[in-house]
């Protein structure tokens, strides 16, 4: 996990309750592909534990959390909190089936950007495009701001 | 003999619990006709019956948060004549982040994807045991269930889902398995002494592990580790489930293995169930296809002799269903089940041949645990080492170095036996069932991306078909 | 050459129509690509394409009164892609009722139960062939539809059902066979002018006759008499139907004796295709169970080798169904029918002993009306005298001394074989198909009753075996 | 059909332009079982016929249309208009499915009533029922009216 500095680097869990594991190695996998180190905390990951990793590895771009079992929004309660802390400043990326029941509103997502989570993605597939646009526009904002 | 008092539970669960005598009583009245209601039977007198009648119990998985609306979806489903119903608990308790799940119980009870059983507390229970005229099974996936154990226990559930491996490693990132295994121990040798009582519990055993793309082998070996250490501790009812792959040659023959198998290793002392559990795999998204799925799921339990089948929604791709969805489902895998199929056949010598090297593959697995000297120790140090092993662990102490393909028929096969001491007869066979399936120049992701989505394609696939005038 | 002309239309119709040029370039341009669209087959090319395919084409009952909904009920339903589409037509249009029809067009279309093609005309009968890209039939049940077929042929529509036989007793009381057996001589003549210039329309028989408990055999016979009529007359393609029992051998059987018997008697002039009309008697009400036979028809078709299965609804039972449900049966006859049920095998040697009785059961109908001098004078003869009839004539020309009854397995029998001249061995085993079955002691209306009603009766003993815990 | 004056007779048949038959052969059966001489008219039957079989038969009880397809405000049309004539002065009971669709409303039946239709039965199972009360109705006027 100690790559050279010009590799992209992730951090990638399932949410505190959630023990959906699939999702999870296959993203592993694809994000790996795809040339990044992927720093995979795997299920039942309290946010806490995301905030330490990225301490421990502050190179990285996104912070990546999956939650299938509809518990997104109690598991990710904390974020307030923590970012209040100065933790956790990257952007936050959630995945997976993010309320229970199977009839979804839009609220859910938008419960979950009131947390502060910056962007909520159904599905895998998105996700090194997107990982590629906050990079550029970070780059711009670096280059202008 | 061990009670409730060896489950060394935390003081607060363990303070608020009724004594031994009472509990017993409460299961023993349940079985009789009560004050404006009907007996319930226990889960092992439907199983019988079942076994009896030669057609699989239907039953549903059912749980929501609020206590009223936990009765009331009973009630429901009810309706639809399932033989058992499910007490499905929350992810919190699961965790046995018992505060959390109080604490949503208070403020929002439907932010719960399950009924908090510890939260609401034995008395809620014994009325939800007596809302309906079936008995009830406690579905969850805690690898240390010890508290929720008692609790289902003094509320007079008389079916108990689980076991060291099977609801440790697809449920948790890091119980070691030495604490799940004796955790569960302590809770079979409770279902021994109540056995005693004449409380026959049935414990049933989660095969479905990971649920994606399970060996039958895999499966199987499993359940009857787990087995093995619930008949030392006295249980005498097992239910042993198995996942529906799909490929229903596969999945018959896995359900009659599970008799031959346990009728081998596990003695005569237990009374064993095979149960399929209708596809626990990334579900299709169309009311026809899955409603296929699992009307199949139906016919798959009865022509592989299982005891139970375990119902799928038209909804499961997309979360938990309504109650009407459910009920839906009861009925359509009770209709799989039911004699308007019985004229289906099947290639009964495929099913013999797959049957032959399951049982092959579940004793190469096992044999060599079951020859250490002591079997906790053996089944840590086998997924240690990874001679024991299962696809997709959620935990850190299996390997998931074992890569599993779907071939041709949509079997499941190994594309890598990991550590699995396989014998160079069965590698080959596993190796050339997926040769001839032959999809080369695939990456392993994208190969496994495929198999997972196996039905969901199969589903696009119709679909396009048919807007492209294919039919 | 037969063409329009010979079809002596009443003027108000003839006078309407566009030549006959005009119909053949309007037949010849819809197979071509046109402006905004693409090509239509016709129904033979699709027919061709699902026997070469080895997967019945799947096509839908439909039609209602107004012009726009009825274009938007086909698009509606091209969507889950059937291979064919129907324009059913109203009861008032089938009984020749034009100015009823008409009338009731303008005032509320929602008050006829089908499309009323003549009311509607020809033009407007060109909308619809190329408002999707599918081929038409027209399903009516017209004892005489000469006018009716003048205008479908204008509009392009390139598959039309019916016979002299199969659309008389049926649907009229008192039109004399000798009538009808011409009136559809005239439509049979037309159809091998039009094959003769390359348009080959396909006619379909409608082998379900009063639909209700149909021994095979009589279908087959029916089907045969108006196929010899037809391939007489030119008709190169033939569609000929079958209505499901629900019982799959007897089915299976029925449906691969249609090629053994057109093979036998009707030349290599003339392509044959079985199609299953799936289940058309009184449906079961609760959408798994009609689901589960409309799937099991797809499936039927699929093994009995039929090109096409015309599919039904989960609202049979309840009037005329919505597009949705329409759709959805249209998807669950084809899963029915697609791989996903390839692994069923039935039971070959009963398969096959039952169409050795039927193949004979047909021989000993139709071999004395062969024998006679001329073709419709021995049908007229045949059913005056009872020695062709059919059971629940709605005609007066037939005499409904058939008596069927189902058997144990729920196979269609005949109890009393009335004035069919069948050998001693065909009646011995008739009955004791039905001894076997032994419900004596029922009177005759009683026995009638529960096999006209037994889905309902099975769907019902389903629903309350799970209401009391039977499962 | 010559039936001794003590039998009771009733007249059954299909609506104008319903070929369904199958309930009417069995509720032909039933009735004659029951012990009714059933003058049976058969399906395709057009109103203006069932009156001049009561006129033949003018001791029939009941009048007995079925109506399967859907069309039977539209068959049954010409009531009001015979009725005017002095014709069908009969207890004219229809059954069957009597509109188009596979939702009904109330409306279909009052329609139906509306004709002039005595009584609308959706199953043939109560129609004896049915026939025995019109008769016991029927037996009380003359006595007290
Ligand atoms: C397999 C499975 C299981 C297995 C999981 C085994 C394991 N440890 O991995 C088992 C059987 C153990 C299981 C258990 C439970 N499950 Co489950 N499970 C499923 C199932 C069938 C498939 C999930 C799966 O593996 N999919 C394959 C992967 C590849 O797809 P995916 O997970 O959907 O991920 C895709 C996207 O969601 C997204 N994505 C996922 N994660 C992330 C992360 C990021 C960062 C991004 C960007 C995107 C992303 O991209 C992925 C690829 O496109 C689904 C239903 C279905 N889909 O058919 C239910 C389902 C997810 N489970 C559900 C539930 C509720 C549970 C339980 C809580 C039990 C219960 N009460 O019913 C427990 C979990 C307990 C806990 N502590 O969490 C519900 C969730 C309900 C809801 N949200 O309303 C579902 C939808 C079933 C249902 N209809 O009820 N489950
Ligand atoms: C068999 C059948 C046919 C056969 C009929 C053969 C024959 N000549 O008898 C065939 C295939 C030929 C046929 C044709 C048509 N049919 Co059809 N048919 C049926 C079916 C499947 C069963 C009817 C039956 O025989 N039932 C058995 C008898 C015993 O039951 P029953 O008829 O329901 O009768 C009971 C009650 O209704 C009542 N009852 C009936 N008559 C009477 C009379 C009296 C006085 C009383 C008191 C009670 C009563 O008591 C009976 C016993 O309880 C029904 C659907 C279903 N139920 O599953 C459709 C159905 C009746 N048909 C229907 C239609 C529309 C037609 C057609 C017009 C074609 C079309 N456009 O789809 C043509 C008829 C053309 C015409 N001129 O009328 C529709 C009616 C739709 C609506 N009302 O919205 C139905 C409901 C199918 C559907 N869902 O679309 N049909």
């Amino acid at each position: 996990m100690n790559a050279s500095p010009g590799t992209r680097l992730v951090i990638l869990g399932v949410a505190e309750s959630d023990a959906h594991a699939v999702a999870n190695h296959l993203i592993g996998m694809q994000l790996t592909e795809q040339g990044f180190v992927v720093v995979n905390l795997g299920v039942c990951t309290p946010l806490s534990e995301f905030a330490d990793a990225l301490d421990l590895h502050p190179r990285a771009e996104a912070v990546l959390i999956g939650s299938l079992n509809g518990h997104a929004y109690q598991d990710l309660r904390e974020l307030p909190a923590l970012r209040a802390a100065g933790r956790l400043a990257r952007p936050v990326i959630v995945g997976g089936n993010i309320s229970v029941g199977s009839r979804k509103s839009a609220t859910d997502r938008e419960r979950l950007l009131g947390l502060g989570v910056d962007h909520v993605l159904s599905d895998a597939s998105q996700l090194v495009l997107l990982l590629d646009m906050l990079r550029a526009a970070k780059a711009a904002e670096l280059q202008h701001g | 003999m061990a009670d409730i008092d060896d489950l060394s539970l935390p003081p607060e669960i363990a303070a608020r619990l009724p004594g031994w005598q009472d509990t017993l009583d409460n299961f023993r009245a349940l079985r009789r006709p009560g004050p404006g209601r009907a007996a319930v039977p226990f889960v092992c007198d439907v199983l019988r019956a079942a076994e009896r009648a030669g057609r699989p119990a239907v039953q549903p998985r059912c749980g929501v948060g609020g206590h009223p609306e936990m009765v009331e979806l009973l009630r429901a489903l009810n309706e639809a004549g399932p033989a058992v119903l499910s007490v499905t608990v929350d992810a919190h308790t699961r965790l046995r982040r018992f505060d959390v799940a109080s604490a949503l119980l208070r403020t929002d009870p439907t932010e719960l994807n399950g009924y908090p059983l510890v939260a609401h507390g034995w008395q809620r229970g014994r009325e939800l045991t007596r809302a309906v005229p079936v008995p009830l099974e406690v579905r969850h996936g805690s690898p240390d269930a010890r508290g929720l154990f008692a609790v289902a226990m003094a509320a007079g559930i008389t079916s108990f889902e689980g076991g060291g491996i099977g609801y440790n490693l697809p449920y948790s990132k890091d119980v070691p398995l030495g604490h799940s295994l004796r955790a569960w121990q302590r809770v079979d040798a409770v279902c021994g002494t109540l056995a005693d009582a004449g409380v026959v519990i049935d414990r049933e055993l989660f095969g479905t592990l990971t649920a994606v793309l399970v060996p039958p082998s895999v499966s199987l070996a499993m359940t009857l580790l787990e087995g093995l250490a619930a008949v030392r501790e006295g249980v005498r009812c097992l239910s042993v489930s198995y996942p529906q792959s799909g490929e229903i040659h596969q999945d018959v023959a896995a359900l009659r293995a599970i008799r031959t198998v346990a009728a081998r290793y596990l003695g005569a002392d237990v009374e064993v169930y095979p149960v399929l559990h209708e596809f626990m795999g990334v579900f299709p998204r169309t009311p026809e296809f899955a409603g296929l799925l699992i009307l199949c799921g139906g016919l798959t339990a009865r022509l592989g002799g299982a005891t139970k089948v375990v119902s799928k929604t038209v909804q499961e791709a997309y979360g938990i269903p309504d109650a009407a969805a459910n009920a839906d489902g009861i009925r359509m895998a009770a209709l799989g089940a039911s004699e308007m199929l019985d004229f289906v056949r099947l290639e009964e010598d495929r099913i013999a041949e797959e049957q032959h090297w399951i049982e092959r593959e579940v004793a190469e697995i096992v044999e060599p645990v079951l020859s250490s000297r002591e079997l906790f120790t053996g089944i840590e140090e086998g997924f240690r080492e990874g001679r024991l092993d299962i696809p997709f662990s959620a935990s850190v102490h299996a390997r998931s170095r074992i890569v599993p393909r779907r071939d041709r028929s949509g079997a499941i096969r190994y594309a890598d036996c990991g550590g699995l001491a396989f014998s160079a007869a069965v590698r080959r066979r596993q190796a050339a069932a997926l040769e001839r399936s032959g999809a080369p120049g695939r990456t392993l992701l994208e190969a496994a991306d495929t198999d997972i989505h196996y039905f969901l394609q199969k589903e696009n696939a119709f679909t396009m078909a048919r807007r492209n005038r294919g039919n």
